[in-house]
């Protein structure tokens, strides 16, 4: 058994051991750390298949961001999960059979496919050995695949100010400060000229 | 830009762009928006007659063509006509002014329903002018709109129901002829008609084919038993609304038949013809008899346009020239006929907003310029020699005749039956006692009346005297389309022409005894 | 250009009347329309003249066929291998017609001056007259079997529009429609035929189908498939055609339709129902005659149809009180004689009798609108009797007219009125023939002419002679008004005046006609057969042999016909001067026969219970049984009931929860991959 | 079992991860963060067979899809939960029982 081999029977159990737990867990906080293991243990198996950028990519964004973000949420929200859970094995049957039939099927595929001899390499974007993953990666993103990265920030964009946007609450009743308002004063507006007679007052 | 590759443009786009005008036309212009509308028409009139005089008779193809790629590879901006279209495209042209007069008491909406006219003329010169698979779709749809339009805002008390119906009747079918010319494309890889027309689709496949188009096109023009949306629809549309629908929009069936069914799937149409005069003729019968008992009159003639239409097919798919020539006639002058027809009917609605036949009665008395047009067109309705009417309903009879003896004389049924509807409308609302009160008032017909109803007579009585101008149109475009038939369905055309005569047979003589016998000798061998 | 002007005259008159008849005036208008058609008469007579007594026709060109002149006005329809052009064509047969027609319309219209006088659309009735004159001029030029369709369809819508010139009368209304459909059913056949004979004569002209129809002598007799049948093709045609000829002609079982004519003007029923149109029928039978001579199962037809058309409608003729319909049925019957005359092959004398017929029975026509227009608009013989005295011309006329009918002549010699020669021809011919349908016919003609002299008789002993015989006069009369310078309440009968000699001088011509006309003529149509071909110049079938054999038949039936006649007149004469109160009495102790032929056989019944009211009801049962109900109903809006129930359960798939939705996804790729896998043959 | 690291090992896990996914959403169903979590790991799934194949086929397009569907999950991820806070907002619970407001 070659180290990579051991590493790979590791980091693979752990991910599948972690996203049964991602699954099955009685309280979100686990599940939620469970899937930051997951994502870990994922991101060395893209390591072992030599994707280095992805892998850390994995790391920064998934474990960083994504799962930070579904914590936050878990928690900021308060809600009785236990309840929630109620009723938890109603439709398992039908998950069972539906998750079963796609598993056998992938691994039916798995076991038997074989590629198209003219497929390999027919690509035209040959990994180069001299040169690193990221290097490599970032060649193509900049070049031949920039408008597909372009559109990729879009997405990313648009995800942002969406979520803004849905979750920004104007609440009525607070104080706010409006500057157009305030510069656009005239005087016009806010000062008036009342003649008081002297000794009587308004 | 010459002549030669714009006039099509022209004509077929000049109508949108009079509606384009009356849109920075204020709404309260009426009369400045009627007149605009009527000019355009006009305009669109006096260029199609330009068409047909340099239209070249004694050539077979198209004419006139533009064929510029547009969208993609395969859909390009192709027009041109041949002798079946070019008439009908004058046909439009002719009766968009009789509409736009028909209509110009309407006093709801005028920009819109000008517009909506306007735009109508497009789509239908549209249909007939393009030689593209997809435009023709297009337009042939796209003519659904402005109609339901028309019918569902100006029309008559039940006119939203009339509206829906005479849309998805025919839009149901029209589906189906999409998926055809999808099956059509990726056969021939290529929409261009003049293609088409010269691709062999297989014959497995032109049997659906033919039946997708039969669906669509058998409720346009309407073929027994998909016309039920007909009466409805020319019940509840305003005038020149019936006008239209009656003139021209059913002529897009037949034109479809003649473009698509027939040339192109030679061998489904062979195969159903038995079955297409099975319905035809059963349209001229049934029809008629409905069109006798009738109370309404816009009903009454709707019914019987749809046993002239029962001709139009007949002759189609009778499949030689007589019968051919005879139904594409019989469009054109049922075009001319029912159009005026109902525009006859319009004229009395106008004055007493009832359809209703037992309203009427005696109109000669105070109308008698009116009783005569009105009689005109029931002659011709009627189909009596010396009108427009007469000269098809002979033709595809005797077109028909040649190649199956039960179908013509089922058809000629309707020589009896048409008489017998047509004059009994006409005795029950023109002659009698002026004895109704409401009708006592009745003034006979305004100048804009005569205007549009005086040439419709002119046309319809020189067409009976004279009607070489439409078929000699027509001559060169159907022979090419019989040729082909025939070529396809085995026969060689010089043979088609003895072969036609199907149900002849001779008794041999003596001595010619063995001819039959040597040609069934022959038989065998050939296969 | 002379032919030109025959025919097209009278159509500019009919244009000019009818089109600017309003703005011109009613008395130019009829001096229009008349003048033309004078002028179109004297020129017939110009082109007649040389064929009867000359060398024939002026200008023919014989073509193996025959002599005859074509002029071409215009091309009409071509398609395919067929060439249709307007072609006036003139022959000797047509040439007939042209002085037929021309001088009867033209004495009509004449007579109309007068009988019209008080109508106020007069240019309209010139219109339609001239007009109706320049379809039968069509149909009897025509060269080709369309361009006589033309005409044949033309002279019915003239005559539906005469029939129901008074549009006021519902009954007219009625009639004419009637008049127009009735012609519409024979026209049923007669296109078939149309179509049968270009198909199988491959030619549409009449020159190109007689010559194909020559060549059967050779080729043998082409079969049909005709329907389903395998059936011999030029009987199926010709039975066809003469179905239209039945039509137009008024045979019997679509007869129903001319009595009812009579309630257009009378100068309309003398020049339409009697003289002109209704002949068209046996016109297009002797023009087609080299057709017909092709299949003896369509002639025996033709002769039996004819012969029970004789004998039907003058028994009919027998009881009939309006006075013109004793006259319609009497035309009826005799074109059932003129039918079987073409039948039996003697086409000549069938020609002969139209010829003769038309002067005479113009002549009683228009005598009885003199009658008519004398006790103002009463037409019911009862009401009439006794005017001999009051109107003494139109008497003499009518007389002479009744003798012409009845065939007055002493056999053996030349010497009778018009009707004898053509009618004891007929008669002679029918014997001649022989055998079954010979003798059925024989007998039946002879017992017609006993009938036609009876009710000729009837009808003048009823309305001249005996005494007047008051009537309520309250019926109503369109023209009434009119004469309200009559003023006075006295009976019709004490007002009955002779009429203008506007009216009277068209009854002298026709008066000669109908005695002359006969003695004049007889020798082109029937004396000998030389002679007839000589004559008739190939326009028609000439048979050789009927025409000998007529003119050899047993001395006793030259002498039946006279005999018919004797007797018919002495019971006439019994039953209506001598003891009036018999008819009364015979119809009281037969009242069922009585009705039957008082109701024409009960026809009309008849046809309104099989045909009209069962077309009535299918119509309303398609109508809202299949179109309505089925269709609509079930089908159309059925189909959009059933889509709304089939969405209303698919509705319910939509619950609205997440992670129904999201099952769904996941079940669908399992299905997908599982239908992947399977038809990529993994599992 | 071979001693190098073959295709079908990654595939194997990927299918078993993609499998777990799809099972987790079945019985989760109430629980919508836990959904948003499966399908975060059928998404891994995905992009674990996308480098897969990339390494075995020598091909760095896999890599490059693999970045594309990061990306799209960080942003599904983000609207998502962001279109949950809201809910929870307004409705004072995430329990996707009690919405079928979208019900036909």
């Amino acid at each position: 058994m070659t180290l990579p081999l051991f590493f790979f029977y590791v980091f693979s159990a752990i991910t599948v051991a972690s996203a049964f737990m991602v699954i099955s867990a009685r309280n979100p906080v686990h599940a939620v750390l469970f899937l930051i293991l997951a994502f870990v243990n994922a991101a060395g198996l893209f390591m072992l298949a030599g994707a280095e950028f992805l892998a850390l990519l994995l790391i920064v964004v998934y474990v960083g961001a994504v799962a930070v973000l579904f914590l936050f949420v878990v928690m900021m929200i308060d809600v009785d999960f236990a309840e929630l859970k109620s009723g938890l094995l109603s439709y398992a049957p039908i998950g069972m059979v539906v998750g079963a039939i796609l598993f056998l099927e992938l691994l039916l595929v798995a076991g038997s496919f074989v590629i198209a001899p003219d497929v390999v390499g027919a690509g035209g974007l040959p990994i180069d050995a001299t040169m690193d993953n990221t290097r490599a990666l970032g060649l193509v993103l900049y070049t031949r695949y920039v408008f597909l990265f372009q559109g990729a920030a879009a997405v990313l964009l648009v995800a942002m100010i969406g979520a803004i946007v849905l979750t920004l609450r104007h609440r009525t009743g607070i104080k706010r400060q409006s500057t157009a308002s305030q510069l656009g004063r005239k005087p016009s507006e806010t000062v008036r000229n009342v003649k008081v007679k002297s000794g009587q007052g308004l | 830009m010459t002549f030669e590759n714009s006039i099509l443009t022209l004509l077929t786009w000049l109508p949108v762009f009079g509606a384009a005008i009356l849109l920075f036309t204020p709404k309260t212009a009426l009369n400045a928006i009627r007149w605009i509308a009527l000019a355009t028409t006009l305009v669109v009139f006096v260029l199609s007659l330009a068409l047909w005089q340099a239209f070249d008779a004694s050539s077979a193809g198209f004419q006139f063509v533009v064929n510029m790629p547009w969208i993609g590879d395969s859909i390009g901006y192709r027009v041109g006509v041949d002798g079946i279209s070019v008439l009908f495209v004058v046909l439009t042209a002719l009766l968009m002014p009789a509409a736009v007069l028909a209509s110009w008491d309407v006093e709801t909406r005028v920009k819109e329903y000008m517009i909506v006219f306007l735009v109508l003329e497009t789509l239908m010169i549209g249909v007939f002018t393009t030689l593209d698979l997809a435009m023709f779709y297009v337009f042939f749809e796209g003519t659904l709109l402005p109609m339901f339009l028309i019918i569902g805002i100006w029309g008559g008390a039940a006119r939203i129901q009339a509206a829906y119906k005479f849309f998805f009747y025919t839009f149901i079918g029209s589906v189906l002829m999409l998926l055809a010319m999808m099956g059509m494309y990726w056969d021939a890889g290529t929409t261009d008609i003049v293609r088409l027309l010269g691709h062999d689709f297989p014959v497995g496949m032109q049997t659906w084919l033919w039946l997708a188009f039969f669906a669509s096109l058998a409720v346009k023009m309407p073929m027994w038993p998909f016309h039920r949306w007909l009466p409805e629809a020319h019940v509840q549309a305003p005038t020149a609304g019936s006008v239209i629908l009656a003139a021209i929009l059913l002529k897009l069936g037949g034109y479809g038949f003649l473009r698509f069914s027939l040339p192109m799937f030679p061998d489904a149409s062979a195969q159903f013809a038995n079955f297409v005069f099975l319905l035809s003729v059963a349209a001229i019968i049934l029809t008629s008899l409905v069109a006798l008992v009738q109370t309404d009159i816009k009903k009454l003639i709707a019914y019987s346009s749809v046993a002239h239409m029962g001709f139009v097919t007949m002759g189609i798919f009778a499949g030689n020239a007589l019968g051919i020539q005879g139904a594409m006639f019989q469009m054109i002058s049922h075009g001319i006929v029912s159009g005026a027809l109902f525009l006859c009917v319009g004229v009395i609605y106008d004055r007493m907003h009832t359809r209703e036949i037992s309203a009427y009665g005696g109109l000669v008395e105070r109308m008698p310029q009116y009783a005569f047009a009105f009689m005109v067109f029931t002659m011709a309705n009627v189909g009596l020699p010396g009108t427009s009417g007469f000269v098809g309903e002979f033709l595809t009879m005797i077109g028909v005749f040649q190649v199956n003896t039960w179908v013509a004389f089922g058809a000629a049924f309707g020589v009896i039956f048409s008489a017998g509807y047509a004059l009994w409308l006409y005795r029950r609302v023109v002659f009698g006692a002026l004895t109704k009160d409401s009708l006592k008032g009745i003034l006979d017909l305004n100048l804009r009346e005569k205007v549009v109803l005086y040439p419709l007579i002119v046309l319809t009585v020189v067409f009976g005297f004279y009607p070489a101008p439409i078929l000699d149109t027509t001559a060169a475009a159907v022979d090419n389309l019989v040729a082909q038939y025939s070529a396809a369905n085995g026969l060689d055309p010089a043979v088609a022409q003895a072969d036609a005569r199907a149900p002849l047979e001779y008794v041999a003589p003596a001595e010619g005894a063995a001819q039959p016998a040597d040609d069934h000798a022959a038989e065998p061998a050939a296969h | 250009m002379i032919i030109q002007a025959i025919v097209f005259l009278p159509l500019i008159g009919a244009l000019v009347a009818g089109l600017l008849g309003r703005t011109i005036g009613h008395r130019p208008s009829e001096f229009i329309t008349t003048g033309l058609l004078l002028i179109a008469a004297v020129l017939s007579w110009i082109v007649f003249i040389p064929v009867a007594f000359g060398d024939g026709l002026v200008g023919a060109v014989g073509d193996g066929h025959a002599a005859v002149v074509k002029v071409e006005v215009m091309r009409w329809i071509q398609v395919g291998d067929m060439d249709l052009r307007w072609i006036l064509r003139v022959d000797t047969l047509t040439a007939i017609m042209l002085v037929v027609v021309n001088t009867v319309s033209a004495l009509v219209h004449l007579y109309s001056i007068g009988y019209m006088e008080e109508d106020p659309h007069r240019s309209r009735f010139f219109a339609y007259l001239s007009l109706f004159t320049f379809a039968m001029l069509m149909l009897v030029t025509a060269d080709n079997f369309l361009q006589m369709f033309f005409g044949w369809e033309g002279v019915g819508l003239a005559s539906y529009l005469l029939i129901g010139f008074w549009y006021t009368k519902p009954s007219a209304t009625a009639a004419a429609m009637k008049a127009f459909i009735v012609n519409r059913v024979g026209d049923f056949g007669f296109a078939l035929g149309i179509f049968g004979a270009f198909l199988v004569l491959g030619h549409i002209d009449f020159d190109g189908a007689f010559h194909a129809a020559d060549e059967f002598a050779a080729t043998g007799l082409p079969v049909i498939q005709f329907l389903s049948w395998q059936l011999d093709a030029m009987t199926v045609i010709c039975l066809l055609l003469f179905m239209g000829a039945m039509g137009k002609s008024a045979q019997f079982l679509l007869h129903t339709w001319l009595p009812d004519a009579m309630e257009g003007p009378t100068p309309v029923s003398a020049l339409i129902h009697a003289a002109t149109m209704v002949t068209a029928g046996v016109f297009m039978v002797a023009r087609l005659s080299p057709l017909f001579e092709t299949s003896p199962i369509a002639l025996t037809v033709v002769i039996v149809i004819g012969a029970i058309t004789a004998f039907f409608a003058a028994t009919v003729g027998l009881v009939q009180n309006d006075i013109k319909r004793v006259i319609a049925y009497s035309t009826c019957s005799q074109l059932g004689y003129m039918f079987v005359a073409l039948g039996v092959g003697a086409y000549s004398a069938g020609i002969f009798h139209l010829f003769t017929h038309a002067f005479f029975k113009a002549l009683l026509f228009l005598g009885a609108g003199s009658v008519i227009h004398a006790m103002h608009h009463e037409q019911d013989m009862r009401n009439m009797g006794g005017l001999r005295k009051k109107i003494p011309i139109t008497y003499a006329m009518m007389m002479i007219g009744t003798l012409a009918l009845t065939g007055v002549g002493i056999p053996g010699t030349n010497f009778g009125f018009a009707g004898f020669f053509s009618k004891d021809a007929i008669i002679e011919s029918a014997y001649a023939f022989g055998g079954n349908v010979g003798s059925l016919a024989f007998w039946l003609l002879v017992v017609a002419a006993l009938f036609t002299s009876f009710y000729s008789w009837r009808l003048v002993h009823l309305t001249f002679h005996g005494t007047p015989r008051e009537a309520a006069h309250g019926h109503d009369d369109h023209a009434h008004d009119d004469h309200a310078d009559h003023g006075h309440h006295g009976s019709a009968h004490d007002n009955a005046h002779e009429s203008p000699n506007v009216m009277l001088v068209p009854l002298y011509v026709l008066a000669v006609g109908a005695v002359l006309a006969g003695v004049v003529f007889y020798g082109m149509f029937f004396h000998d057969v030389e002679h007839i071909e000589h004559f008739f110049a190939g326009s028609i079938y000439v048979d050789h042999q009927i025409i000998e054999d007529a003119h050899h038949v047993p001395t006793w039936v030259k002498w039946s016909a006279t005999i018919a006649m004797i007797i018919g007149f002495v019971a006439a004469w019994y039953m209506y001067i001598r003891r009036p109160d018999v008819p009364g009495r015979l119809a009281a102790t037969n009242p069922g026969l009585y009705q039957f032929l008082l109701n024409k056989w009960y026809f009309d019944e008849l046809y309104n219970t099989i045909f009209v009211k069962p077309a009535l009801w299918i119509g309303n049962a398609v109508w809202k049984g299949f179109d309505d109900w089925l269709v609509d109903g079930k089908i159309a809006e059925g189909l959009g009931r059933r889509v709304q129930n089939v969405t209303s359960w698919v509705v319910k798939l939509q619950s609205g929860y997440l992670y129904h939705y999201a099952f769904a996804m996941l079940i669908g790729i399992a299905a997908l991959l599982t239908w992947a896998i399977a038809a990529g043959g993994l599992i | 079992m071979g001693l190098e690291i073959g295709l079908g090992h990654y595939l194997t896990v990927a299918a078993i991860l993609f499998t777990l996914g799809v099972f987790g959403i079945f019985i989760n169903r109430k629980n919508i963060i836990v959904i948003l979590m499966s399908v975060e790991l059928i998404l891994l799934a995905v992009n674990l067979n996308l480098v897969a194949f990339s390494a075995h086929l020598n091909d760095l397009q896999g890599q490059v899809f693999a970045l594309m569907i990061l990306t799209v999950a960080a942003a599904e991820a983000a609207i998502g939960l962001a279109i949950l806070v809201i809910f929870y907002r307004n409705r004072g619970t995430i329990a996707v029982e009690d919405v079928n407001m979208m019900k036909g």
